[in-house]
């Protein structure tokens, strides 16, 4: 199985949610982040004081899949997230060893 | 101030503008003073007493008004926006304290109170300049003469009414305050902070000084004078509502959508400060409304208590739609509903009983839940706070409400009624036209000012904000600024 | 209002409530007044004043008393739960101030306050129907003759005292929304909404109305009249904090705990909002107590300065006990202690010297402190927020400690001493039999009627939300709203 | 209080202290009275009047000055810091109120207050014992006979000028509560709060007390008796501010930086707070200024007048001044601003007219602003909260501004000028003289007293937190809670 | 070494901490999230606006073990966590190829 | 690639980030937790009820690194981040089969 998180636009979610589950992926599990990277942050004044901040407020999107499913859940989320500026932001790709469902104990892909 | 001293002089200030009576009262101690020296004294006691009690009254009338827009209604819509453009609402708020008043001292008070009709100068249409930079209203140094011929010099301050016209200027400045914050709510969000700031200089010079010359000094629509016998607003349904409400529609249609109206979810980031707010702004009302009698009498605790039960019958109507078209009754509904009974109560505040009161306030419950949930959906526009589903129609229900309402066993004798009927219950059919003249007249005119100013603006300095800035938010885009730094 | 017709008349309303006044005020620039004239004019004006001054301080004491309801108790209140029920505790306070005005306007305060003692009619034991849907309280037009036979018609507004009918029933009006929201802390994150609203209703007309009536419309507990000689409650010690308090225990018992109470932490979820509702309560309180004299004269003046006393002294004294027990002040402490001492003296405002009052709120923060750590734990009931622990112990305290330090010294005399020792420290045991039987009696009386409306709303419409919802929080669950939505 | 017997009795309270009145009166449905019996009942109801209105206003201005410490201060203040210290900075908003009330209740007003120039026992250098514990402030029983020879009680309430000695001592109470808690912010996240404890009781009794004396009690730096003429001093422009700046930066150089100051990040946590409390300030400070003229009169509206002016005018020059300089008005400047304007005109209240004082308000803005940027970056020191920066700067300008500005067009003739020139524009250079010293004596005395008391602390009980203790945050460290609990 | 993520209700986390700590486990980081799967959100409605809101709040918990002890920590969390009912939530197993303790740099298992 | 987690103190965020832009990594994402283990909490009392809260504020940093500079990051928030007091954090080191740039589809070290 593979997880794939996805650091996206905080506007985007809506949409990489729908598009998902237009896909028949129904499960994500999400998280505030702040990134920093190419995109620049912006500056706060404060009586003269001048802050830069270099983070940017971003969605972490973490979803499980299969590993057959994982080129549509790519695919998926690339489609959805993009507007094509910096900042778009990025996908992790990475193998879980296993995934079991608390409730009924159930492993492996069955659990997803 | 100096204690000391003040004890040796006798009853600070105002009793300077009774040196006679001053004077007998020091006397009094060699000799007993003459029936007609202790009357004189007692005459001047009963003007200082009757300045003081009328004065405190209005003094914290307006106080309350101020404390209704910061910090009322900056908490009650800064909650309803996302969190991104929390500061660009409470700016709007703060920023316009300040413009509106420095405007009202140097011309707006003179262009709307201006003029006294039947004297030389006066214009039903537009105040004079007998108040231009807070001349006749500030005080002065007056030198009268004393029996043996020695200066009597004393401190006047001009009166309007009961009450020094200096009071009577801040209650009304007030007024001219809240009037184009309570606009902010149809753009928020989305409006320039630089195109608000001219917008309102304009909104408050061209559409408010006349509509409250108008209504409040004799003009156009004031009743008695005005057209079609002119119309009853005792604390602003048409100065104040009706015309920032209709503003703030014609604001939400030129202006357009919000980005992503309708396909984002845009839910009130802080309800909590919502509900503050409209506890706020229902405690600051009562300045407002009562205040409005510019006098602290029975007709004030009367418009005063209307208040209240109109306040609390829309709280309950609300939130009772709610209750019964969706099953459950929300926190947010019970605060619009308070604020919808308090807008409707408002022109009719010196005239109607209280369970009228209460019949209106249960009227504007219904009617705003309406217009602020089915209307507003079905013609589709971004009215972002409801500025005009609460005070526009509210208000516009509340001006001819009172033309049913209003009733000799209440209203003013000498002012209003004469002891004859005055509204619809009384038997006077007539008053309700008055009233709906009066509307309509607001209606067109605030809408056809507001536009045209619009399309200005629009065409010179632009009227929304960047998309990139929208996106980013007010408070970071416009002002540099995050309202809450929690990490 | 309308300003320029306003000048033409003579002094705005009150004025017309004395016409033969006004009519000599104006013929005066004919011919000179007689001696007659501007004695008649001069008692005039200073019936206009007096009712000025007083109207003036007790229309603000009554805006402060709603004020301490939203935003002050709202705030204070809804600190002290977890995120997921801040609405929830809001949304019983501001549907109170709703609810509760308009019961109060319908029948609360002809049950109260309907009926003078020696009058037909009257009942030591339930206000009658004077009042009902504000009859005898509400302006009407009297029509007098002038002296040549023509009609003078005025309108007249029914006084209590020295202020308005209406500014008494607003003051009083704004205990009856005060007193229920008080109970809400007790069943804070737990109570079904709907049938919290079923037992407001029932509580304010059955518990509140009677014990209000007995303490201050001359029955059962009044002092003089009541019995053992009656009781003195300046402000409220057993109508507003006993009665409130005693049924928030009876609550917290029949109701039982809250989901993971004792296991799971509970802390306040926004204890900023807890201060500054304690700094809105203390502000208000002032209205509450001071505004009990239902005058502006140096009665409510000693009554304000107690009130500040007490409060401050109950701050240093709860902060001081965490203090020297924990080796640190919180500044939940601090805010408690406060609110302690402001509990405590309320039923003495009126009867005290500010060194005993500094010891009433010393005293209270202590007590009140253990009543809320110690007491709690011991018997393991779950008050959410303390209501009994402040205010059913902090209350009761007070009503008792006045029997110790009222004195003649500060009581007004006509009503109270008529110069005769009143506390103990004046030398008379009496009073405190008075107020302890009076304590005892809305102890038994509240706590019963509490009991059985419960059981009863129990068994029919449920008292608890249920489980999930409970989980979930009442925000969601009740009212389908979130408190902060921050993303 | 009690209800059906005060009906049966006259007048409540205040009544009784005129019993001949209140008889002759009640006598009055027998038989008619006489001219001279009449007369005395409009005396005394003109006495009881004017103490009404009086008292009404005073009493709304004591609670308006305590509402700008909490929530107002407590709100400004605590958004400016990080969230981890957000309690710290309300803990000593709402100690201090308890602190400095018992305080002031003990010895405070006395020390402040005592003797009258010219009566033994005054001296101009500090307040004597007469008002030690309340005595000579609180109520007392006093019995006259009546003419039957029997005894006639009545309690009396010592007054101060047209109001009660409690509402003076009330109102000024509420400045020794307000001067302390502004120091607060300059050593804001990072002072110990026993220490500070312990200071803040010693500048209230060795710094406030005397200051105080001096200026409004005909002390050293009084108008009139003192030195160089004395200096004018309406609300408290050296009292409260200047006194309260130059501690706080005497308290941020001794104190030294916060860990972490100019390399970390110390933006405000919460901007919403600090403009919600920038508006109740404003509200606040109607009460500060147009309070001190210790009665409802003209004066008083003219302060409150110049007062709003001030602050409008306060808020568009900071704002202002960021606009030009950075592009960019920020919420931050516009609050700021207001409360620099509000400072500045705070000495010039009841002595200048609406367009000086607009004029005051925007030299504050942009003196302040440039104070709070330019000065103290040049300079270094973390004055956390620009204590000095706006009280300290703008209290400065405004008391030498008064002496430019201050007219007797609106000066009290009996207690200022006489009708002569008053200030520059008047054609009189002797006031700003004294003006210039008397900030002078300010500055010094204060700054001298602080920084011993400081040295002395920080050898004995230590000045700041330890360093885990800062790092971790004053709320969990010096109190052991959290602000917000929001998961 | 183990990465166990556990995605678990709030009111639980508790007995997770102490179930886990009764085993001997004295590490863990926890996260707020917000996940989307079987179990439905709720419904908001502000003026006659209505949000579905589609996310649940849940709490991320990240314990690292040794591969020895994997088989012990799932067990703990599945226990403590479980209700029975739907959105008790998933543990995501994955592997570690280091960790490192910051103050003292030591490595692997003697890190944790 | 590798992904490098750092659990870090909140106020050591400034000097990593800086830390790690001096030395040429130019992205990470960070996310507020909390943290468990070794560094005591601290205790609340509200009237009179003591909580101990044993999860202490931490900042997570993830950085996605190449294989090569997978030393170089790891050395650098040792650096930054430490005190030499108990609750410095930790680093959780794994492997990434893939990232991917949404922007522009590029994918493994390209899309860093
Ligand atoms: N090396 C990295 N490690 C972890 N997160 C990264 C890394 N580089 C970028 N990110 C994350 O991706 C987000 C977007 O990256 P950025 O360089 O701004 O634009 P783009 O997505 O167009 O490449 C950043 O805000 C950050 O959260
Ligand atoms: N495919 C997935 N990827 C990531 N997280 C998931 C996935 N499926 C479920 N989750 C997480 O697990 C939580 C519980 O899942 P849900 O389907 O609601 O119930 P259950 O745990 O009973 O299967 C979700 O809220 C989400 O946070
Ligand atoms: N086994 C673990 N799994 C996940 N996170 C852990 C583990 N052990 C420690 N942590 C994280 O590392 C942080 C620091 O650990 P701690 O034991 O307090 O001190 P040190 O870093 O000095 O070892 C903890 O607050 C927690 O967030």
């Amino acid at each position: 199985m593979k997880k794939i998180e996805a650091i996206i636009r905080h506007f985007k979610l809506e949409d990489v949610k729908n598009a998902l589950t237009e896909r028949g992926v129904h499960g994500m599990t999400i998280c505030e982040v702040r990134g920093f990277g190419r995109q620049k942050g912006h500056t706060e004044m404060y009586r003269g004081t001048e802050y830069a901040v270099d983070f940017v407020p971003k969605v972490k999107v973490e979803v499980v899949c299969s590993d057959a499913n994982l080129a549509l859940v790519i695919d998926t989320i690339m489609r959805a997230a993009q507007t094509g500026q910096i900042g778009d932001g990025k996908l992790f790709i990475s193998d879980l060893s296993d995934v079991v469902r608390i409730r009924t104990g159930e492993t492996g892909e069955d659990a997803l | 101030m100096v204690r000391a001293l003040l004890l040796g002089a006798c009853l600070v200030g105002s009793c300077l503008a009774w040196p006679a009576a001053a004077r007998a009262q020091e006397e009094a101690s060699s000799t007993p003073p003459s029936i007609e020296e202790r009357l004189a004294a007692a005459e001047a006691k009963g003007e200082e007493a009757a300045l003081a009690g009328h004065n405190a009254w209005m003094l914290t009338s307006a106080a309350l008004v101020l404390f209704m827009t910061a910090p009322g209604l900056a908490m009650f819509y800064s909650g309803l926006v996302r969190k991104k453009n929390v500061l660009g609402v409470m700016m709007q708020c703060i920023f316009l304290m300040g413009l509106m008043t420095v405007l009202w001292g140097l011309y707006g008070y003179s262009l709307s109170f201006g003029g006294t009709r039947g004297s030389d100068g006066y214009s039903p249409y537009i105040g004079n300049t007998e108040f231009l930079g807070m001349q006749n209203v500030q005080r002065q140094l007056v030198v009268d003469k004393n029996a043996d011929g020695t200066d009597a010099p004393r401190v006047d301050t001009p009166m309007e009414g009961v009450i020094p016209r200096f009071t009577h200027m801040l209650f009304q400045g007030m007024f001219f305050i809240i009037t184009p914050a309570l606009i902010c709510g149809a753009f928020a969000e989305r409006m320039k902070f630089s195109t608000m700031v001219v917008f309102m200089i304009l909104w408050g010079t061209i559409i408010y000084c006349p509509l409250c010359h108008w209504v409040w000094d004799a003009g156009l629509l004031a009743f008695g004078p005005g057209l079609a016998g002119g119309a009853l607003d005792f604390a602003g349904g048409t100065v104040v509502h009706i015309s920032s409400g209709v503003s703030a529609l014609v604001c939400a249609l030129v202006m357009g959508k919000r980005l992503g109206f309708g396909s984002e979810p845009m839910p009130p980031h802080n309800l909590t400060y919502t509900v503050l707010g409209a506890g706020m702004l229902w405690v600051g009302w009562f300045g407002f409304n009562a205040g409005s009698e510019l006098a602290s009498d029975g007709l004030a605790s009367s418009a005063f208590a209307v208040t209240h039960f109109s306040a609390a019958a829309g709280t309950l109507a609300w939130a009772g739609m709610e209750w019964i078209l969706r099953g459950k009754p929300s926190v947010l509904g019970a605060a619009s509903g308070a604020v919808a009974g308090l807008v409707c109560i408002t022109p009719a505040a010196g005239f109607v009983q209280p369970l009228p009161a209460m019949a209106m306030g249960a009227a504007a419950g219904v009617v705003c839940f309406f217009a602020c949930t089915k209307l507003k959906h079905t013609f589709g526009y971004d009215d972002s706070l409801d500025a005009f589903g609460v005070h526009g129609i509210g208000g516009t229900l509340g001006a001819i409400l009172t033309g049913v309402f209003a009733t000799r066993e209440v209203a003013d004798v000498a002012l209003v009624s004469g002891g004859n009927p005055v509204g619809l219950i009384d038997g006077n059919p007539q008053l309700i036209v008055g009233q709906i003249v009066a509307v309509l007249v607001t209606v067109v005119f605030a809408a056809v000012v507001t536009f045209v100013l619009l399309k200005i603006l629009d065409a010179t300095m632009g009227l929304r904000v960047k998309r990139d800035e929208e996106l980013q938010g007010l408070d970071l885009s416009q002002h540099g600024e995050e309202g809450y730094i929690f990490i």
